[in-house]
């Protein structure tokens, strides 16, 4: 790597780090339970849960364990349980 | 939801700001340009030679990015590039006190721009100092709570009365807990020409001292004790509140952060409550809240 | 080089004065150069500026101390500054007074030369502001600027009626001294 | 590096006697600034007016923020060169330590914004009046620093200073240092710059990447210690550049206008001189004249004015020394805690090469005391008795007036 002149970078490139090594807990999903509010994929700071296929599924690589989508979800469909590494 | 706030930042898990940050960029969309300040989302987001953001950014110093997006505004002009959306994001020590007197140039000036505060209530960057954002009788490191003081003794500025009084177009609040009212919000400010001004309530989990899941609640308790009116100002007109359907007591609010904990511990604590509980009770009269 | 030092009051316009010989001196074909003596005076307070006429290029910024000309626009200065203070005995100071050089406490070894030039500039003007009489009166006195000089530059300072009356006040102090 | 005798300057039916103000204002319009932003402060002030004016009658198609203060000034200015625009600035004294932080961020930023410092001295006492310790105080922001001696000098280094900084390989700010009041409110004979001809000597600035929603760039994120040192030595490898960028403009300016000042220093009747003085500004005229008078007199001594203080031309300061005797520094500043700033870059220069000589210093002309020939002269005797072997002080203030003391 180079230097760019007064510390210049590419857009959206901090996809390189994957913050999910940050996490304890991580969310499980109970997809017969989601009523597809999408309201985690909202609220999720990293902005890492997406719909996959239909179903909202959190993207591993950088989803921190924050909880904040299993406190929100409406129907309790999201829990946070201790990762095993 | 258009992803304009990439994953991989360094924000702290739970942080309500990177979730603002991605509704603003899903409202304004990508012709847009940002100007930060120094401060928590500066840092979480560039650490070079990364970027989270997915759209133009720019950081400057910590007081001057009203004056910096002043600049761009003038040559998007130049340029005739007049549909571009100027953003400031900032946060409230470079908004409410180190910044104001850019700010204030730049209302007076009529540019166009989105000045948009996520509002943390004090200098978290730094270490949870207070700020003439923190509101009154709050634990932080430069106001601690001890025997003889229950935390910073003033009320929180009233920043967007500052804006207004600029007549500034378009102001409002908003909180990371209502994202369809924040978007919209956003959307109008970059409909009307000419500056803007947006405070949105973004709790800080180690500032504010709580459990990381629980952001979003602490944020919309906020809302529902009156503590954080939801309204807009059209051309210095209210123009709007969100109503708060079942006002909750102060205390719920202020029992979940631990920012608060002496207010519930501390001989005379009672007596602080029931004068935040004042304060509610007057933004709820102001604003006509309820009903 | 020719040194020539103004002192006026606030607002009679020395600096301008100044100028218009830097001015009109170039009209001639000659170097120049014009500087007020910087200050925060405000109207009326005692002011100084400075000009500068050579053949070759100015490279002096120090401010005058020698002067060859002094012209002094208002004759009460003489109370309160040292008016001829380092003026060269071979110089000339033109002073707006309403009487002679005798009569007037100075100690300076050049020749004095005195003009009313308020009552012109009453008369013409129809205002106090002696500044373009004296510019004449400098003018016809020492002939180190031409008339023609003189007149262009408060043309260009003073377009329409104003210049013109200014340009009748110069001719009347110009005559005034060379007759 | 020549004589600057070769130098015959404008002729006098192309020249106009004009404010300095009104000259560099007119200079400014001239190279087309995209975007003006500028708080008004005594002595730069009616260099803003001009431009205003100039805008507000059409004849310059330039944006003018008319800004809150001069730290929003030259913070807009980020904005604007980031987002691509050709920007101009002009401060002195406090404004330009108003922007002190500011201009940190400019250079690191490598935004080849240009300023007229106007120089004044700091507050307290509060003066109005001309001295360099506002742009000294500056001289490790980053920024390209060029004096000017006359209004000349000003008007064409301002051409020369947008050229330098928006070189590819420089990208760096210049400020253009003008003495308050005895440049910026004189009065004389100056050829005003052509718009065409200016074009013809300042290609447009076209940075490849600017601010623009269609190609989304970070600009200024943080660095940490594993590369911010390489970051200033990018800078400090620009300015070393610098040094060749400006003998080269000097001399393409020369082509295209006919006025050269000698590129990084000038070296005025040097060629024998046993006492060189050292100066920078407008001082270097009346320098000049008590020069002519001495050598008249049989006194051999000479000047070597420094035109560009950032970068330092080391080398060049060493090779214009090589035959002197004794080094007099003659400045219009001081590091209070030490000496003079330029006097000690001068011994710094000298201290690893083959010219061991003799370096005193002066302080003159603080808060806008005049320089006069008879200053001037007394450094030279001060000067002429160290080379006897006389050395009363290393560092003084000339003319202090010790009854006040």
């Amino acid at each position: 790597m180079k230097l760019s002149l007064g510390a210049m970078a590419e857009p959206g490139s901090t996809r390189v780090t994957k913050t999910g090594a940050w996490r304890t807990f991580v969310p499980q999903v109970d997809h017969e339970a989601c009523i597809k509010c999408s309201l985690c994929e909202i609220y999720c700071p990293e902005a890492c849960i997406h719909q996959v296929e239909g179903l909202f599924v959190p993207d591993l690589d950088y989803c921190k364990g924050c909880g904040v989508c299993a406190n929100e979800c409406p129907r309790n469909a999201i829990e946070m349980i201790l990762e095993e590494k | 939801m258009q992803n304009l706030f990439a994953p991989g930042h360094r924000a702290c898990a739970g942080c309500a700001m990177p979730t603002a940050v991605k509704l603003i960029l899903d409202a304004a969309g990508p012709n847009t340009i940002v100007a930060s300040p120094t401060g928590c989302l500066e840092v979480i987001s560039t650490p070079f030679p990364e970027s989270a953001w997915e759209v133009a950014w720019i950081h400057s110093l910590f007081e001057n990015a009203a004056a910096v997006a002043s600049g761009i505004d003038v040559v998007m002009k130049r340029l005739g590039k007049e549909d571009t959306n100027i953003l400031v994001i900032a946060g409230d020590g470079s908004t409410f006190d180190i910044g104001i007197g850019c700010i204030s140039g730049m209302f007076e000036r009529g540019h166009n721009v989105k000045y948009i505060c996520y509002d943390n209530e004090a200098y978290m960057n730094t270490g949870v100092q207070r700020s003439s954002s923190t509101p009154f009788c709050t634990n932080t490191t430069t106001t601690p709570a001890g025997k003889v003081s229950f935390g910073n003794p003033l009320p929180k500025k009233d920043m967007p009365a500052i804006a207004v009084a600029h007549r500034v177009p378009y102001v409002a609040t908003a909180s990371v807990a209502y994202p369809v009212d924040l978007r919209k919000k956003v959307k109008r400010a970059c409909e009307i020409k000419g500056p803007a001004y947006i405070q949105i309530s973004a709790p800080c989990i180690t500032g504010w001292n709580f459990e990381a899941g629980n952001t979003i609640e602490i944020a919309r308790l906020a809302v529902e004790t009156c503590l954080w009116p939801l309204y807009e100002y059209v051309f210095g007109e209210l123009d709007g509140v969100k109503k708060v359907r079942s006002k909750k007591p102060v205390e719920d609010y202020l029992k979940t952060q631990g920012r608060y904990r002496h207010l519930f511990r501390k001989e005379g604590g009672a007596e602080v409550i029931a004068k935040i509980q004042a304060m509610a009770d007057a933004n709820a009269l102001k604003f006509g809240l309820l009903g | 080089m020719k040194e020539i030092r103004f002192h006026g009051r606030g607002g009679q316009g020395a600096v301008t004065a100044a100028e218009m010989i830097a001015v009109a001196a170039f009209e001639d074909g000659r170097f120049s150069q014009a500087f007020p003596a910087f200050g925060v005076e405000r109207r009326g307070a005692p002011v100084m500026a400075f000009a500068r006429i050579a053949d070759e290029p100015i490279r002096m910024r120090s401010q005058i101390y020698q002067p060859d000309y002094v012209v002094v626009q208002d004759v009460t200065l003489l109370e309160v500054v040292d008016v001829a203070s380092g003026l060269s005995p071979s110089g000339m100071i033109i002073i707006n007074a309403d009487r002679s050089g005798e009569d007037l406490p100075l100690d300076t070894a050049a020749k004095v030369v005195t003009i009313d030039a308020t009552k012109i500039a009453i008369e013409i003007l129809g205002r106090p502001i002696v500044n373009t009489t004296m510019l004449g009166a400098f003018c016809g006195a020492t002939g180190e600027v031409g008339l023609e000089g003189i007149n262009k530059a408060i043309i260009e300072r003073f377009p329409g009626e104003l210049g013109k009356k200014n340009l009748a006040a110069v001719k009347a102090a110009y005559e005034r001294v060379t007759s | 590096m020549a004589d600057s005798s070769a130098n015959a300057g404008p002729k006098l039916e192309s020249m106009k006697v004009v404010e300095g103000s009104y000259a560099l204002a007119h200079a400014v319009m001239c190279c087309s600034p995209d975007v003006v932003s500028a708080y008004p402060i005594t002595p730069q002030t009616h260099i803003v007016e001009h431009l205003s004016k100039f805008v507000a009658d059409g004849k310059m198609p330039s944006e003018f923020i008319t800004v809150d203060s001069e730290f929003s000034a030259l913070s807009a200015l980020v904005g604007s060169s980031a987002a691509g625009a050709r920007c101009y600035s002009a401060t002195t004294s406090q404004g330009l330590a108003l922007m002190f932080e500011v201009l940190y961020n400019v250079s690191g930023m490598r935004l080849p914004v240009v300023m007229t410092v106007a120089n004044r001295a700091l507050s307290a006492p509060l003066s109005i009046w001309n001295d360099h310790q506002d742009s000294m105080g500056a001289r490790d922001s980053g920024w390209i620093q060029l004096y000017a001696e006359s209004v000349q000098e000003a008007v064409d280094l301002t051409a020369v200073a947008y050229k330098i900084a928006e070189a590819e390989d420089i990208l760096t700010p210049a400020m253009v240092c003008m003495d308050g009041f005895i440049l910026t409110h004189v009065y004389e004979p100056v050829q005003l710059l052509d718009r065409e001809i200016v074009n013809e000597f300042l290609p447009p600035y076209a940075p490849k990447i600017v601010l623009d929603p269609k190609n989304p760039k970070t600009f200024g994120a943080f660095v940490d210690p594993s590369m911010f040192t390489e970051y200033r030595y990018m800078q400090y490898q620009a300015q070393k550049r610098a040094l060749l960028a400006i003998e080269r403009a000097d001399r393409e300016f020369f082509e295209i206008f006919g006025r050269s000042y000698g590129g990084l220093l000038e070296v005025y009747r040097g060629d024998d001189a046993e006492i060189m003085l050292i100066a920078m500004g407008s001082v270097c005229g009346t320098i000049k004249d008590t020069i002519d008078e001495l050598r008249s007199d049989g006194v051999k001594v000479g000047l070597i004015r420094i035109r560009s203080f950032r970068p330092f031309p080391v080398e060049a300061i060493r090779k214009a020394l090589a035959d002197a005797s004794v080094v007099a520094v003659i400045e219009k500043d001081v590091t209070v805690g030490n000496e003079g700033a330029l006097v000690s870059e001068i011994k710094a220069a000298l201290y690893n090469s083959k010219v061991g000589i003799p370096v005193i210093g002066f302080v003159v002309g603080l808060g806008g005391r005049d320089v006069t020939v008879a200053g001037v002269k007394n450094v030279v005797s001060k000067a002429l008795g160290v080379r006897e072997g006389r050395m009363d002080h290393e560092f003084e203030f000339l003319s202090l007036r010790e009854e006040l003391l």
